[in-house]
Formats: C-alpha cells, sequence, structure tokens
C-alpha cells in the first residue's frame, strides 16, 4: 500500500506541474455587446461529417474569417436528449447567434427561443410551420438541385441507364434530391425524345445513425448499377454517397456529387466528376449570420440556393448544347416555369 | 464469532468489503483516467481543463446535477439488465434492442391508447401502463435469446446481437410506417407525442430530472433484495454459477434462465420506457446509440451488483453530460469519453494490471461471467 | 530380472501449492526394467511427484537424475527428450483427432510442409505389432473404447522412443480381466528393457505385479520394499499410518417393502448411444444395493436417470409406490431421494457459495428456510450450524466458501445436506472418491446407518472393495445391462470380475449364505 | 465437412439469386443480373470472410474472440491513418502509400489481437468481456484520433480533412481476351463474358480473402501447425503434455486472428473506399461472428456463409434496383427492412442447431490454467 500512496503522490506533483502549463480558457465575453459570438449545435453526428453538420460549421467559420463572427463555437450532439442542454451552454454564455443543424433540432430550437429571447437562431433544414419570434428555418429545394443533375446525367448517359445511391428516404431532404433526380430526367426524355432508365437505392435497410456512413454498402451498390449498364451515378447521402461517387469514378461513369462542389471534397473522384447537386449551406448559414448582426435578420423561413457545380475537369466533354439547356432549366426552376412536381415530404 | 459482537463487527464487515470491493474499480478509473490524460496531451490537448469542463458540466450546478441524474436514468436500468444476467450465468449484448423495443411499445401505449379507447384515461392507470407494456415488450424480446438458450443452446451473444439488429429493422419499419407521426409538420421517422396523462412528472419545477430516477434508484434496490433475499434470487443464482449443481437441487434449469433473460430484458425494455415517458415523451429512429455497450460497462464496472450498477451508472452518466461543458471549453470532440470509458472497462476487467501497478494484492477467486460458445 | 543401475532418480522433491505441502523432500528411484509400484492414498502426492518428474510441475527444491545425470525438467519437451513417457490417468487424448494424429501430435513426421498420416500410421502399425496392443490409427479417438484409448496412450509414449514409462492409475478403468491384459504388456515392455513407475491405491495391483513398492503418506515417502517381504495389513499400515484394522461394523440387513423398482429402463448418454439398455431392479428398505461394473458400463446414467437429471427413453422407475419416470430431480427428491453426486464439484456443491447456502442447496424453498419467496438467513445459519456439528464438518465458520474446505469436508457437506432430511431411498454414486480413510470411514458408517434407520439405500461405485463391504446384494452392469444381482455376502471377488467382465457363470461359486447376526467385513484396500 | 450445411447454404443463395433473376429479367439478361450479383456478393463477402477467418484462428486454438469488429474497426482508421501520413506528410508515391497503409491496418489487427491475447490469455480476462473491451475501446480510440488529429483546433491538418491517397486498384483476369474471340461476331456472347468477367476482376484483399480461406484451410488440417493449434483449442492439458507450448500457440494464433481482421480492416479504407468514418465497419465483424459459427468453425464453411450474407446484401440492392419489376404480392420484398432480416434470422435457426449441428472446439473460451 505504500507504493499506492507514493504514486498518488507523485500524480499530484505531476498534476499540480502540468496545470500550470495549461492555457487559459477562451477569456472573451461573449455576454459583453461587443463580442459577437456564434455556437453551432449537431445534430446526433459529427462536426467533420462532410456533410450538413460540416457544412453548416463551415458557414459558421466563413462568419468568422469575414469578420463577422469574433467566437465561434460548437457542441457536437451525442444523444437526442441534450439538444437542449447543448443549445442551453451556449445560451447561457451570451452568445449572439446559435446556428441548430438539422430538422430534429427544431422543437428544441423554437423552445430555446423563448428562454433566450435575445438570442437569434438559425436552423438548418428547419422548416418552419408557423414563424417564431427569433428562429430563422434555412431551407433548401434540394428537388431542384436533384432535377438539375438528374436532367444532366439522362443528357450525358450513352447507356441512357442512370443511377442515384442514397441515404435513407426517411429524412426528406434525401428523398426530394432521389425524387428530384427523376424527374430531371424524365423531363429531359421529354425533351429529346429519349428513354432513360433510373436507379434509385435508398440505404434503408440499417439504422439511422448508419445510413448516411457506410461508403463500403455505397460503392457495392454503385458498382451494381454501373453492371447493370448504369454511366452516371449520383450520390446523394453523406458517406455512403461518396462510397458510390468514389467507385463510379473508378470504374470511369460519371459522377455526380451532392450538397457541396464535390470535385473540391473528393479530389479521388475529381476526374470523372460530372457535377454536384449543390445546397448551399456554408453561404447561406454565413449569410444570415451576418443578417443577425445586421439586425436585419427575419424570422422565419428563409430558403437558400440550390443549384449545379461546374464541370471542372469535363468541361470540354459536356456538348455546348446540354450547357445551354441546363442554363434553361436552373432559369426556369428559378422563375417557376418548371416545376419538380416533388412534394416537400415523402407522402 | 460471538453473538454480542456481531452486529457491530457485521457493519465493520460490510463497510471493509465495501472498501475492498471498491478499490480495484476506483484505481481503474483512475488509471484510465491519467490515460486518457497523457493521450490528451499527446494529441494537442488539454488534459486539465478536459477533465474541469467534465465536473463542471456534470455537477457544477442544480442543472448540471440534473441533467446528470437524467442520463443516470437509462444506465441504471440498462446497467441493471446486464448485471442481472451476468448474476445469472448469461451475457446480455442486447440491451440496445430490448430498450428500442421498449421505448417503442411505452410510445404507442402512451399516445394511440386514449385513441383506442374512445377516452381519456387518468394518468395513475394510463402511465403505468405504458410503461409495463414497454417492460413486457424489452421481456419478451430477451426472453426468446433466453429460451433459444435454454431449449436449443443456441448462445446468448450471439442471439442477442442479432435480435439488435432485427429490433433495429422493426423500429424502422414500425416508426416509418403505422407509427409515423402523420402530422404535417413531421417528416422523420418517430411516433406522436404521448398523451399528458402517460407521462412521469419532473421532481422540481424547471429542472428536467424526474420521478423515473427515483424509480430507478428503486428498483435497483429491489433487485438486490430479490437476488439476495429471495428463493428465486437463489435460484438465477445458482443457474448462474453452476448449472449441473442448479439442475441437480430441483432447480428448473431451463426457466431459470428463460426467467433471467426476461427480467434482463424487462429492466431493459424499461430503461427505454422510461426514456419515453419521463423525457422524450415519444420514440423516434436514432435515439439509444450505444446504450448497450454502455450498460455492460456499466455491469461490470460495477461488479454485477446493484449498488455498484448505480454508482457506476451515475459516473458514467456523469461523464456523458460533463462531456457537452468539455467540449464548449475545450473543443475536444465527445469520443474521449468512449475513449475513457474503454479504457476504465479495460482496467477493470482486466483487474490483474491495475493491480500490478498499484501492487494490490488479489483475493478471492475469479468469478466467471460468461462461458464459451456451449454447443 | 530386476537390474542394480538406476535409471531414474528423484532426491529431495519439495514441492508447494498454496495451502498444501503436496511434496516434502520426497527421495525415489527407479531401476532399468523393473516395475516400481508407487503407493498411497489419494492426496499422498503421488501425482505430484509424477508431474514433477514428467515436467508439468517445477520442484521448488530437490534434484532430478536420469541415468545418472543430473537434468533440469521444465516441461514435458525435457522429460520426452529424456525418454520419460507417462499415461495419465485422465487420458491426454484429443476425441476428434484420429489415433495417428493424436499419436504424431508434439513429434508430427512432416512431407513437403503437409503432415505425412501415413508413414505415422506404418510406424503405429509396427509398434502395435511388436507389443501386441492392436491399433488402428486411422480411427477417431472418441469413438474408442477406453481400453483401447489406453493402448493409444502407451503407443503414445512408445512412438517417442519412451524407456521410462509413467502408468497413473492405470487400472482405475479396466475390468480385472483388461488390467491382466494390461499387467502382461507391462511385463512384456519391462522384457525390452523399458522401467516402469505404476501409481495405484489397490494393494493387490501391487503385490501381483511390482518389483519393487515406495509407499507415500501425507506428501513423504514412506519406505519401499519388496513385495516378497510384506502383506497387504503391513503395506495397509504404511499407506495409512496406523494400524489398520478396519472392521465395519455392520448388522445383518433387514429388507422390508421395495422402495425403489426400476422396470427395463433404458436411457442415451450424451452422444445419444444407448448407455443402460433394459435394466430391472428393486432396492428394498433397509438394505444396500451396490451396483458395481467396470466406469462407463453405464451406472452414472443410470443413476443420473434415476434421480431425474437425465431423460428416460423407456421404462418405468417406481419410488416409494409413487411413478417418478421422467419426473423432474425436485419431483423425485420431494418424492423422498437423497442423491450423493458422483461429481460432487460439478453436481454437489456450488464452490462459491458458502457452507450454510450449499446445506439448503436442495431445499432452501422450503419452510424453515424460506416463508414462500423470502429467504430466512437466520434458520439458513443455525441449520448449517447444527449439521457442522452433527456432521464433524472441519470448517471455521458456516460463511466460508465451500471451495475453501478439501475434498473430504466438501463431501461430509453433501453427505449432511443430504442425510438430514427424511428420506426414503438414498443413491450415492462414488461416495468416497477421492478421500482419506477417515472420511472413507465416517461416510461408509453415515451410510450404514441411514439403511438401518429404514432407507433403502443403492450404491453406484467403481471401488469393487467398497461395494463388497457396503452391500447387501450386488448388481454388476456391463455395457448398459445387469449382468446378475447377487447376495454380497457369498460372493468372490473373482466371480464379481467375471461378471464385470459380463461372463455368467451358472450358479458355480455361490455357497450356502452365513446366518450372523452381526457379520464383520474386513476393509481391503 | 458435412455436405448438409453446403447444400443448405448453395440452397439459399440459389433462391436469393434466384428471386432477383426472377424480378429482374424483364429488365435485364439473367446472365447479366448472376454475373453482377456475384460480383457483389464476393465483394461483399470479402471483411466477412477475412473476420470469420480471424475467428477461426482465435477459437481453433480456444480463444472467443468477439471483438473481430473493434479490430477491423481499428485496423481501418491507422491502414487509413499510415497511407495518409506516407502520401501527404512524407511524400511517397501513391502506390506506396497504401501498400503501407494495408500493412499498418494488418499490423495494427495483430497488435489488438495481441491485446485480447494478453487480456484473455495472460491476464485471464473472460474472453467475451476481452473481446468487448476491444469492440469498445475501438469505437473511442478511432472515433477520438479521428476528429483530434483531422478536424478542429489544434490538429495535425488544420481542419483540413486530407483525402486518402487512394484504394488499390482492381486486377483484371484476361478472360474477356482469352475466350472473346472465340465468340466470332456475336455481341451477346461478347457481352456475356464481358459479365463472367467482371466476376473475376476483384481488388487485391478480396482476391487475398478467397486465397487465404484455402490456405487457412491448408494450414488448420494439413500441417502441422494447425494439428497443434487444433490441439490447444481442444485439449490445451493434452497439448502441453507432448510439449505443445499451450501460451504460445494460443498467443501466436490470436495475434494471426488480429492480423487477419486487420486486413478486414483495410478492405474499407485501402481497398473499398478511400476514407474513413466512424463506425464503418457497421458491424460487419459480429456478421463475420455469426459467418464462423454458421460455418462450423472451419475456414470453407465460414467462406460459403460469408458469401450468404454476401448474397442477401446483392439481393437488397438488386431488388431495389429492378423496384418497378417487382409484382405487387411481393411488395414486401421492397422493404428493406424485411429482407435486410434474412441473415439475422438465418443465424439464429443456424444456432438453434435446426440445420445441422455446430460444434465448437471443446476448450474455446476456456482459460488454461497449468
Amino acid at each position: 500500500m505504500k507504493k499506492l500512496y507514493l504514486v498518488l503522490a507523485a500524480l499530484i506533483i505531476a498534476s499540480m506541474v502540468l496545470s500550470a502549463c495549461g492555457t487559459a480558457p477562451s477569456a472573451e465575453d461573449c455576454a459583453s455587446p461587443d463580442v459577437f459570438c456564434v455556437g453551432l449545435v449537431t445534430d446526433v453526428g459529427k462536426i467533420n461529417d462532410k456533410s450538413f453538420n460540416q457544412s453548416a460549421w463551415e458557414g459558421v467559420q466563413k462568419a468568422q474569417t469575414d469578420g463577422v463572427a469574433d467566437v465561434v463555437q460548437y457542441i457536437e450532439t451525442t444523444d437526442a436528449k441534450d439538444y437542449a442542454k447543448n443549445i442551453a451552454q451556449f445560451g447561457d454564455a451570451g452568445y449572439d447567434a446559435i446556428v441548430t443543424v438539422g430538422f430534429a433540432l427544431g422543437e428544441a430550437t423554437v423552445a430555446a427561443a423563448a428562454t433566450y429571447p435575445d438570442i437569434h437562431f438559425i436552423g438548418v433544414d428547419q422548416f418552419q410551420a408557423e414563424t417564431t419570434e427569433g428562429v430563422s428555418g434555412l431551407n433548401f429545394p434540394e428537388d431542384n438541385a436533384g432535377f438539375l443533375v438528374g436532367a444532366l446525367a439522362a443528357m450525358m448517359s450513352e447507356s441512357h441507364k442512370i443511377g442515384a445511391v442514397c441515404g435513407t428516404d426517411v429524412v426528406p431532404p434525401v428523398w426530394r434530391f432521389g425524387e428530384g433526380y427523376k424527374a430531371g430526367a424524365a423531363y429531359a426524355d421529354a425533351q429529346n425524345g429519349t428513354t432513360t432508365e433510373v436507379f434509385v437505392v435508398y440505404h434503408s435497410d440499417v439504422g439511422f445513425d448508419k445510413t448516411f456512413t457506410d461508403p463500403e454498402w455505397g460503392a457495392q451498390t454503385a458498382k451494381s448499377m454501373m453492371d447493370q449498364g448504369a454511366d452516371a451515378i449520383f450520390g446523394c447521402g453523406g458517406i455512403t454517397g461518396n462510397g458510390a461517387i468514389t467507385a463510379a469514378a473508378q470504374a470511369g461513369a460519371y459522377a455526380i456529387g451532392v450538397d457541396t462542389d464535390q470535385y473540391l471534397t473528393l479530389p479521388e473522384a475529381a476526374p470523372r466528376m460530372l457535377s454536384s447537386a449543390m445546397k448551399l449551406i456554408t453561404p447561406g448559414v454565413a449569410k444570415l449570420i451576418a443578417a443577425v448582426k445586421d439586425g436585419t435578420i427575419e424570422s422565419g423561413n428563409v430558403f437558400g440556393d440550390a443549384g449545379y457545380a461546374p464541370f471542372h475537369d469535363l468541361e470540354a466533354s459536356v456538348p455546348a448544347e446540354v450547357k445551354t439547356a441546363m442554363e434553361t432549366i436552373n432559369t426556369g426552376l428559378l422563375d417557376g416555369s418548371i416545376k419538380t412536381d416533388v412534394p416537400p415530404v415523402k407522402p | 464469532m460471538q453473538a454480542e459482537k456481531q452486529s457491530s463487527s457485521l457493519a465493520r464487515q460490510i463497510l471493509k468489503s465495501a472498501t475492498e470491493s471498491s478499490l480495484i474499480p476506483f484505481l481503474a478509473i483512475l488509471t484510465a483516467v491519467i490515460v486518457g490524460g497523457i493521450i490528451i496531451s499527446i494529441v494537442g490537448g488539454n488534459p486539465f481543463q478536459a477533465y474541469r469542463g467534465l465536473i463542471e458540466g456534470s455537477l457544477g450546478s442544480q442543472k448540471a446535477l440534473s441533467e446528470t441524474a437524467v442520463w443516470a436514468t437509462p444506465y441504471i436500468f440498462a446497467g441493471l439488465a446486464v448485471a442481472l444476467a451476468f448474476k445469472g450465468g448469461l451475457f446480455n449484448i442486447g440491451a440496445e434492442g430490448q430498450l428500442a423495443l421498449g421505448a417503442v411499445f411505452s410510445s404507442l401505449i402512451g399516445y394511440a391508447l386514449p385513441g383506442w379507447l374512445g377516452f381519456d384515461l387518468p394518468t395513475i392507470i394510463h402511465l403505468p401502463l405504458a410503461i409495463i407494456v414497454g417492460m413486457i415488450a424489452g421481456g419478451i424480446w430477451a426472453g426468446v435469446v433466453g429460451a433459444l438458450k435454454a431449449y436449443t443452446g443456441g448462445h446468448e451473444v450471439i442471439n442477442t446481437i442479432m435480435m439488435n439488429y432485427i429490433a433495429l429493422n422493426t423500429t424502422s419499419f414500425l416508426l416509418n410506417g403505422i407509427m409515423k407521426d402523420k402530422s404535417p409538420t413531421n417528416v422523420i421517422a418517430r411516433t406522436p407525442m404521448i398523451a399528458d396523462s402517460a407521462r412521469i412528472p419532473t421532481i422540481f419545477e424547471g429542472l428536467r430530472v424526474h420521478w423515473g430516477f427515483l424509480l430507478a434508484l428503486l428498483v435497483a434496490f429491489f433487485i438486490w433484495w430479490l437476488l439476495t433475499k429471495t428463493t428465486l434470487g437463489f435460484e438465477i443464482r445458482t443457474v448462474g454459477l453452476n448449472p449441473d449443481a442448479a439442475k441437480y437441487a430441483g432447480i428448473n434449469v431451463k426457466r431459470t434462465i428463460t426467467l433471467t433473460m426476461v427480467f434482463s430484458g424487462m429492466l431493459a425494455g424499461l430503461a427505454g420506457a422510461i426514456e419515453v415517458t419521463g423525457l422524450n415523451f415519444r420514440h423516434e429512429l436514432g435515439f439509444s446509440i450505444g446504450y448497450g455497450f454502455d450498460a455492460i460497462a456499466i455491469a461490470l464496472l460495477g461488479k454485477s451488483h446493484p449498488l455498484g450498477v448505480v454508482l457506476a451508472a451515475i459516473l458514467f452518466a456523469a461523464m456523458r453530460n460533463g462531456a457537452t461543458r468539455m467540449q464548449f471549453i475545450t473543443q475536444l470532440p465527445v469520443d474521449l469519453i468512449s475513449m475513457l470509458q474503454a479504457f476504465i472497462l479495460l482496467f477493470v476487467a482486466a483487474d490483474a494490471i491495475v493491480r500490478y501497478i498499484y501492487r494490490v494484492k488479489s483475493k478471492g477467486e475469479r468469478v466467471v461471467l460468461t462461458r464459451g460458445w456451449g454447443g | 530380472m530386476a537390474q542394480t543401475n538406476i535409471v531414474l532418480e528423484a532426491k529431495d522433491i519439495t514441492k508447494q501449492f498454496p495451502g498444501v505441502l503436496a511434496n516434502d523432500g520426497v527421495n525415489f528411484n527407479l531401476r532399468k526394467g523393473e516395475i516400481h509400484a508407487l503407493l498411497g492414498e489419494n492426496g499422498a502426492g503421488k501425482s505430484t511427484l509424477m508431474n514433477v518428474l514428467y515436467g508439468l510441475h517445477l520442484p521448488d527444491k530437490g534434484e532430478i537424475y536420469v541415468n545418472e545425470k543430473p537434468v533440469l525438467i521444465h516441461s514435458s519437451n525435457d522429460s520426452i527428450a529424456l525418454g520419460i513417457g507417462m499415461v495419465h490417468q485422465h487420458f491426454m487424448l484429443i476425441p476428434v483427432f484420429t489415433v495417428a494424429e493424436n499419436i504424431m501430435l508434439g513429434d508430427e513426421t512432416v512431407r513437403r510442409g503437409m503432415l505425412d498420416q501415413n508413414a505415422v500410421a506404418e510406424k503405429v502399425n509396427q509398434l502395435s505389432k511388436q507389443y501386441g496392443m492392436d491399433v488402428d490409427p486411422l480411427a477417431l479417438v472418441g469413438q474408442l473404447p477406453v481400453g483401447v484409448q489406453q493402448r493409444v496412450e502407451i503407443v503414445k509414449t512408445l512412438y517417442r522412443d519412451a524407456q521410462i514409462l509413467i502408468l497413473d492409475e492405470p487400472t482405475a478403468v479396466l475390468t480385472p480381466q483388461e488390467a491382466d491384459d494390461l499387467f502382461r504388456i507391462m511385463r512384456d515392455l519391462t522384457k525390452r528393457g523399458v522401467s516402469i513407475i505404476f501409481i495405484t491405491h489397490k494393494l493387490k495391483e501391487v503385490l501381483a505385479i511390482a518389483d519393487r513398492i515406495t509407499v507415500m503418506r501425507a506428501g513423504r515417502t514412506v519406505g519401499t520394499v519388496s513385495p516378497k517381504d510384506v502383506n497387504p495389513e503391513k503395506l495397509a499400515t504404511m499407506m495409512v499410518g496406523r494400524e489398520v484394522n478396519l472392521v465395519i461394523l455392520k448388522k445383518q440387513a433387514n429388507p422390508k417393502e421395495a422402495t425403489l423398482v426400476v422396470k427395463d429402463l433404458h436411457v442415451e448418454d450424451d452422444r445419444r448411444y444407448p448407455a443402460v439398455r433394459g435394466v430391472s431392479f428393486e432396492v428394498h428398505a433397509g438394505e444396500v444395493l451396490g451396483i458395481a461394473g467396470v466406469q462407463g458400463n453405464g451406472q452414472t446414467q443410470l443413476a443420473e436417470a434415476l434421480t431425474g437429471l437425465r431423460p428416460t427413453q423407456s421404462g418405468q422407475v417406481t419410488l416409494a409406490g409413487k411413478d417418478i419416470t421422467g419426473k423432474t430431480p425436485r419431483v423425485i427428491t420431494e418424492t423422498g431421494l437423497a442423491n450423493i453426486p458422483e461429481d460432487r464439484q460439478r453436481h454437489g456443491l456450488v464452490l462459491s457459495y458458502t457452507i450454510a447456502d450449499n446445506m439448503v442447496l436442495c431445499n432452501y424453498y422450503r419452510p424453515p428456510f424460506a416463508n414462500g419467496v423470502v429467504m430466512q438467513p437466520d434458520q439458513i445459519d443455525a441449520n448449517a450450524r447444527q449439521l457442522i456439528k452433527d456432521f464433524d464438518v472441519r470448517t471455521p465458520s458456516p460463511f466460508v466458501p465451500a471451495s475453501k474446505l478439501s475434498g473430504g469436508n466438501q463431501q461430509k457437506v453433501i453427505v449432511a445436506r443430504e442425510l438430514s432430511r427424511p428420506i426414503k431411498l438414498l443413491i450415492a454414486s462414488q461416495p468416497t472418491r477421492g478421500l482419506d480413510v477417515g472420511s472413507i470411514e465416517y461416510i461408509h458408517s453415515r451410510i450404514i446407518q441411514k439403511r438401518d434407520e429404514g432407507a433403502a439405500v443403492l450404491l453406484v461405485s467403481s471401488e469393487l472393495d467398497e461395494i463388497m463391504v457396503l452391500s447387501d446384494r450386488i448388481a454388476v452392469m456391463y455395457r448398459g445391462q445387469i449382468v446378475d444381482i447377487v447376495p454380497a455376502a457369498n460372493v468372490s471377488k473373482e466371480y464379481l470380475g467375471l461378471l464385470m467382465a459380463g461372463v455368467k457363470l451358472e450358479d458355480a461359486v455361490k455357497s450356502a449364505p452365513k446366518q450372523e447376526k452381526e457379520i464383520k467385513v474386513e476393509r481391503v484396500f | 465437412m458435412d455436405w448438409k450445411r453446403f447444400s443448405f447454404i448453395a440452397l439459399v443463395i440459389i433462391v436469393l439469386f434466384g428471386a432477383v433473376v426472377m424480378v429482374g429479367q424483364s429488365q435485364q439478361r439473367p446472365i447479366l443480373i448472376i454475373t453482377s450479383m456475384l460480383a457483389t456478393t464476393i465483394a461483399v463477402a470479402t471483411p466477412l470472410t477475412l473476420g470469420a477467418l480471424s475467428g477461426v484462428f482465435c477459437e481453433r486454438s480456444g480463444v472467443v474472440n468477439i471483438g473481430i469488429e473493434g479490430m477491423m474497426l481499428s485496423a481501418a482508421f491507422f491502414g487509413w491513418l499510415a497511407a495518409i501520413y506516407m502520401f501527404h506528410v512524407f511524400g511517397f508515391p501513391i502506390g506506396i502509400s497504401i501498400t503501407v497503409g494495408a500493412l499498418f491496418a494488418v499490423i495494427t489487427g495483430g497488435l489488438m489481437g495481441l491485446l485480447l491475447a494478453v487480456l484473455s490469455i495472460t491476464f485471464n480476462v473472460d474472453q467475451i468481456i476481452g473481446g468487448t473491451v476491444i469492440n469498445i475501446l475501438a469505437v473511442g480510440l478511432t472515433g477520438f484520433l479521428n476528429r483530434q488529429l483531422f478536424f478542429g483546433k489544434g490538429s495535425v491538418f488544420g481542419g483540413q480533412v486530407p483525402n486518402s491517397p487512394g484504394v488499390l486498384p482492381t486486377i483484371h483476369i484476361p478472360i474477356r481476351e482469352i475466350f472473346a474471340p472465340l465468340c466470332s461476331d456475336s455481341i451477346i456472347c461478347i457481352e456475356n463474358i464481358r459479365a463472367i468477367n467482371r466476376v473475376f476482376d476483384q481488388k487485391p484483399i478480396a482476391m487475398g480473402a478467397v486465397l487465404l480461406v484455402f490456405i487457412a484451410h491448408f494450414i488448420l488440417f494439413k500441417t502441422r501447425w494447425g494439428l497443434r493449434t487444433r490441439s490447444v483449442g481442444e485439449h490445451p492439458k493434452a497439448a502441453d503434455t507432448v510439449g505443445i507450448n499451450v501460451f504460445k500457440m494460443r498467443y501466436a494464433n490470436v495475434i494471426i486472428g488480429g492480423c487477419l481482421a486487420g486486413l478486414a480492416g483495410a478492405y474499407f479504407t485501402i481497398e473499398s473506399v478511400p476514407s474513413f468514418e466512424p463506425l464503418l465497419t457497421n458491424g460487419r465483424g459480429f456478421i463475420s461472428l455469426a459467418a464462423m459459427i454458421f460455418g462450423n468453425w472451419t475456414p470453407i464453411g465460414a467462406w460459403a456463409a460469408a458469401l450468404v450474407f454476401g448474397a442477401s446484401q446483392a439481393l437488397q440492392i438488386n431488388m431495389q434496383l429492378f423496384r418497378e419489376s417487382i409484382p405487387p404480392q411481393w411488395a414486401f420484398l421492397q422493404q428493406s427492412y424485411v429482407v435486410g432480416l434474412a441473415p439475422y434470422i438465418l443465424t439464429m435457426l443456424i444456432l438453434t442447431g435446426i440445420i445441422g449441428k455446430t460444434t465448437p472446439p471443446a476448450a474455446d473460451g476456456v482459460p488454461y490454467e497449468k
């Protein structure tokens, strides 16, 4: 037992020495009006998910580099019951804007807005059925983005078979991407008199926590589609989709990304990256944060931009008439002359 | 042992055995904290700030304490579930699935029963009913595994893992289909909110800690009483320690194995039911991530003793709850908590390592918790 | 025949286990070509000494010489290299391997990276021909009878060119006739220069085969003698350490009504082969029926079936007029059965439970130990204290885990628990296996006492002497059937041996029963 | 090897393939469906096969390994990490980087095996708990390091997650080149040969896994090493008495098992997809374990069982591809929740002994104390 005490004593001394070297915590006082602080609470998931959590966080960081926000901080949620607590962590610290990511946080966000009337909340992917003071829901027309790349894939496909590998259709944005993709392909067919077979596969057979993080399944599914002749694969659904994109690019098919311009995030697929169905979360979040600081923010629903990414390396192989058609469709979608006819939620 | 001295020496004995049996878990936690600290430093974090954040976030305020209790509630139930199975010689890896089933059926009763009946129920009937149905669902789910083990010899470890997957798919199926909240504002896979009459009230105004926490403590006491004071507990322990002797002693081993698993599943189901009725008021997909494995760690750390399980559950709850504050202060990844828990479990399981480091002598024989596949 | 050159010598071997001084300065030597018997009670330290010689245990102190050169034996590898082979009491064979695989294991013949089973088989055939031991090298060991498995073990040592052979209790699993066959093989081996250490606790075998006898007691060697110079009584005294003139005072049995009636019982073993094939007998109140037979002839399965631990295929069992066929152990116990199981640590006790808990293992649920659902610790303690006193269990307290007790005291806990209940039938399987003489005596007297109180007793034992001492009638089992049931008072051991081998002579050795009110049976080891 | 089990497995695979062919034949030629499914099956079965082989080696020597999942996960992470360091930090070419990555994955697996061995053989920790420790440790460690090293404040790469240099290339088996000329001008024939070729064009680890199945079979049942391994798993005392070092044999086999699980981990991040995600093994380690039991602790049996799991995933994917052609009375097959249950239920059925009895090694899970 003597040895035990020696060990303990040594530990205590060591801890004292070490703590003296430790850096002090962030001294900035978010409660003061001079310091503009932005906090972000993730859905159950990682901040580096290469998907909506990460995009939103990059938006917050962008606000910092743009000089809008002075302090930015995030908290990863590990369990749904912590939503309120995690938001309160920022609320109690006197943050000025809090970004909550994902539909699941919608209720906690609305509730927190009542508790912290001085703080403005930005809810990414949170559709506001009725306006709550202090909450702005940032939503995106994913079906439009899906429509664009669907039309593009149908026009570029030589085999007239195209595929989409998605996360779970339980999540509405994912489902809207998939449905938009189909609608876009059908639109292109109608325009060009072609018949394109569209495979859309969702990874609904696993748990909610795994459906977006299974690249191996995505890759295998993409390969199966290519076996059936598909030559353009749209990967929609986080990491699972990334698996499909990489597999498609390796097999020499056209790869289509999602959310951001994945030409930049998936270099290994870059040479075959045709485009990406973009849902511009990062600029959307940054823009809203800036609006909070200006005081120009409006509560209720705010719609962000959706579009398609540049062709990058494949610029030369996309025919001019396809490029023109894409511009026409994009304009049509924006002015409402073309409709995707995709409902907001899976019926 | 003289009779007159017995009571005082008994108290001393209990104290002594308590210190002795908590020494190794304590040293294991200490070692894990040190090892974790070293890893944090290596990868560029500050372990002292991290630990400060953990303690502040879990114990630093009324609210923090309340949240720790909120976290501890399902941990106690799930930990007891695994511990009870251990006592009966069974390894229940499937607490996760049983918990999900319990939550699903508890919420079903919670939101749908008044509609089926056509009238509202008083809390005194509705709430217990919701909890009990969840409990039974978990019990049946585990009971299948218990019966397979008892009557066909199918090993419970593999079967509970398989049942976890089946539970997951079943829950997905239900929550996306017939049990999905059909209200236009909802888009994700979750049930409607349960009726007010099926909700557990909170203990203090403004804090989330609810009476379910107290129920957890009561159930822990009940399990202790069941195991040590009743004939059924004697049967469960005998089957756990020596099934051959149990059979010889006239105990119906197959029934006891099945029952143990049913009870274990009921406790896990209770964890889910209490989460629904006391905290979330609905069940949604992805709500339980990793309770099953945490529960194993809790049961092991608590040496499968109900009091130990309660303490271990509170420790784990404090770690999980304090993680928010820790992240806020240091921006260290939450996975740190999982890592710490893994180290604690490692040092508890391999107590020889801890004994070696601190030169603590081993006493008594090794307790066999599980057996091989057994054909 | 016996030569003077010493091939193996152990000097001053001391080996301490936690709580037990297993070997305390043991000296032992083996001459070339002799059969040297090592005799002693269970727990005398014979097996420890052999395990030291074979390298399974490292001695704390002492030296070993092989061919008069000092050697260090750290593992079985070393002993094998020195030409020492050992046949263990529990065979060291892997049931799912073939004979050839078992034999070559650890000393494999490899050709082009692959095991060469054929080469091994050839050598095995050659060896078995040479020594007259018939084994099929390609048979699966698990499917061979016990006697053949023992031959495989011997061939295994010869395959490794063993010059010194240690046989640990080799006759325990054999009929007297099979044992004779083994002795013939042992003789053959010594003629070819092999030296044999023969471990046993059976006096008669020693006198029949050994060239020299070393007796061990309580971890020490008592002395080495030549069989010519001793008689059984003297050897027994050396073994036990006191005058052995053990006599069991046993009144003439007074059998009454049939308590246990077994009709045409069929039982299968774990592998679902028939183990008990149509057995019928009766045990009367106030008598001891002994079931004799070589191990593995269905006695274990019979006892398990009667106690409800094993399902029966067909037939009928009646206890005190009640049909208990296929009933659970609980029902049978409540009908009036006490059961001393064969494997006390596996079936009889929960080793990590206290003595007190073990003493209520079968009736923990009944008053006064429990009322409905809650157990009554006070009553359980009081019961334990009483039984500890009554049955002379040597323990510091009733709260000691059963695992801390010696084998004899563990058995006394079981006997106390089983005999303290009002019973109609006692089934005792191998009740004294592995115990010291004191405990054996005690348990024997308790069994007779129970008989005299009017209980029926079914004694299953592979120790023929025990059967003959305790039984009033003896049933001999062979291959799952009862060959014959004979009165104990007037049967010769030789005839029992024939019965154990399945040979039944027509009234050959039956003589007129002695009419005595009180018979004395001398105990022979 | 029991024919009953194999005919059952063959039957299951035929039924799974047959269902897809029946559904999909209106859209696609059966041969193309079958070859595509075969290719998927083999690829999906790769990590399962390797994981099951890991289990076979550990358990044949008497150590239960339920830590396969954790071994795979940590190997996937550290292999990926090594590849990134080689490529981005030390500037090695892609080929060398990923090869070193694969090697690191195997070494990581081996080290995890060593941890299991130390826990279960030296410290006599209950083996199932030892495996559980590895599983939990792997999740915590990889999650923590993945985030701390690659993202956020103080991370090595300054918040920019670097991409892995790439994945192992597909090895082309020139079936097409050899047999296509025999088709003369029939386009269908050439297409068919091309489709068949697709089955054989697999990546190195997938090919290696199949090879390893037969190597493992050879080692376990034909060599001295195998005989000794099986002997310590069946009756360690008997092995000890003939001079076999039980502890060494168990250590070695558990480490070999770890390396195999490590190779399975490499499959995820070095062969299939060039990125690591927390929990990316998604329970495949546990499925491997089930495959091992399914296959009665034999390499070939385990492989066959892994193929069943692979085939059922191929079915799930293809059922969705041919969704439009599913007749209405089969609509439930569209629900991936329903089809997804098949392998789990099959495994449970196997465990009950309804379809042939499984016999674990006699001393599996029993610590050996001298």
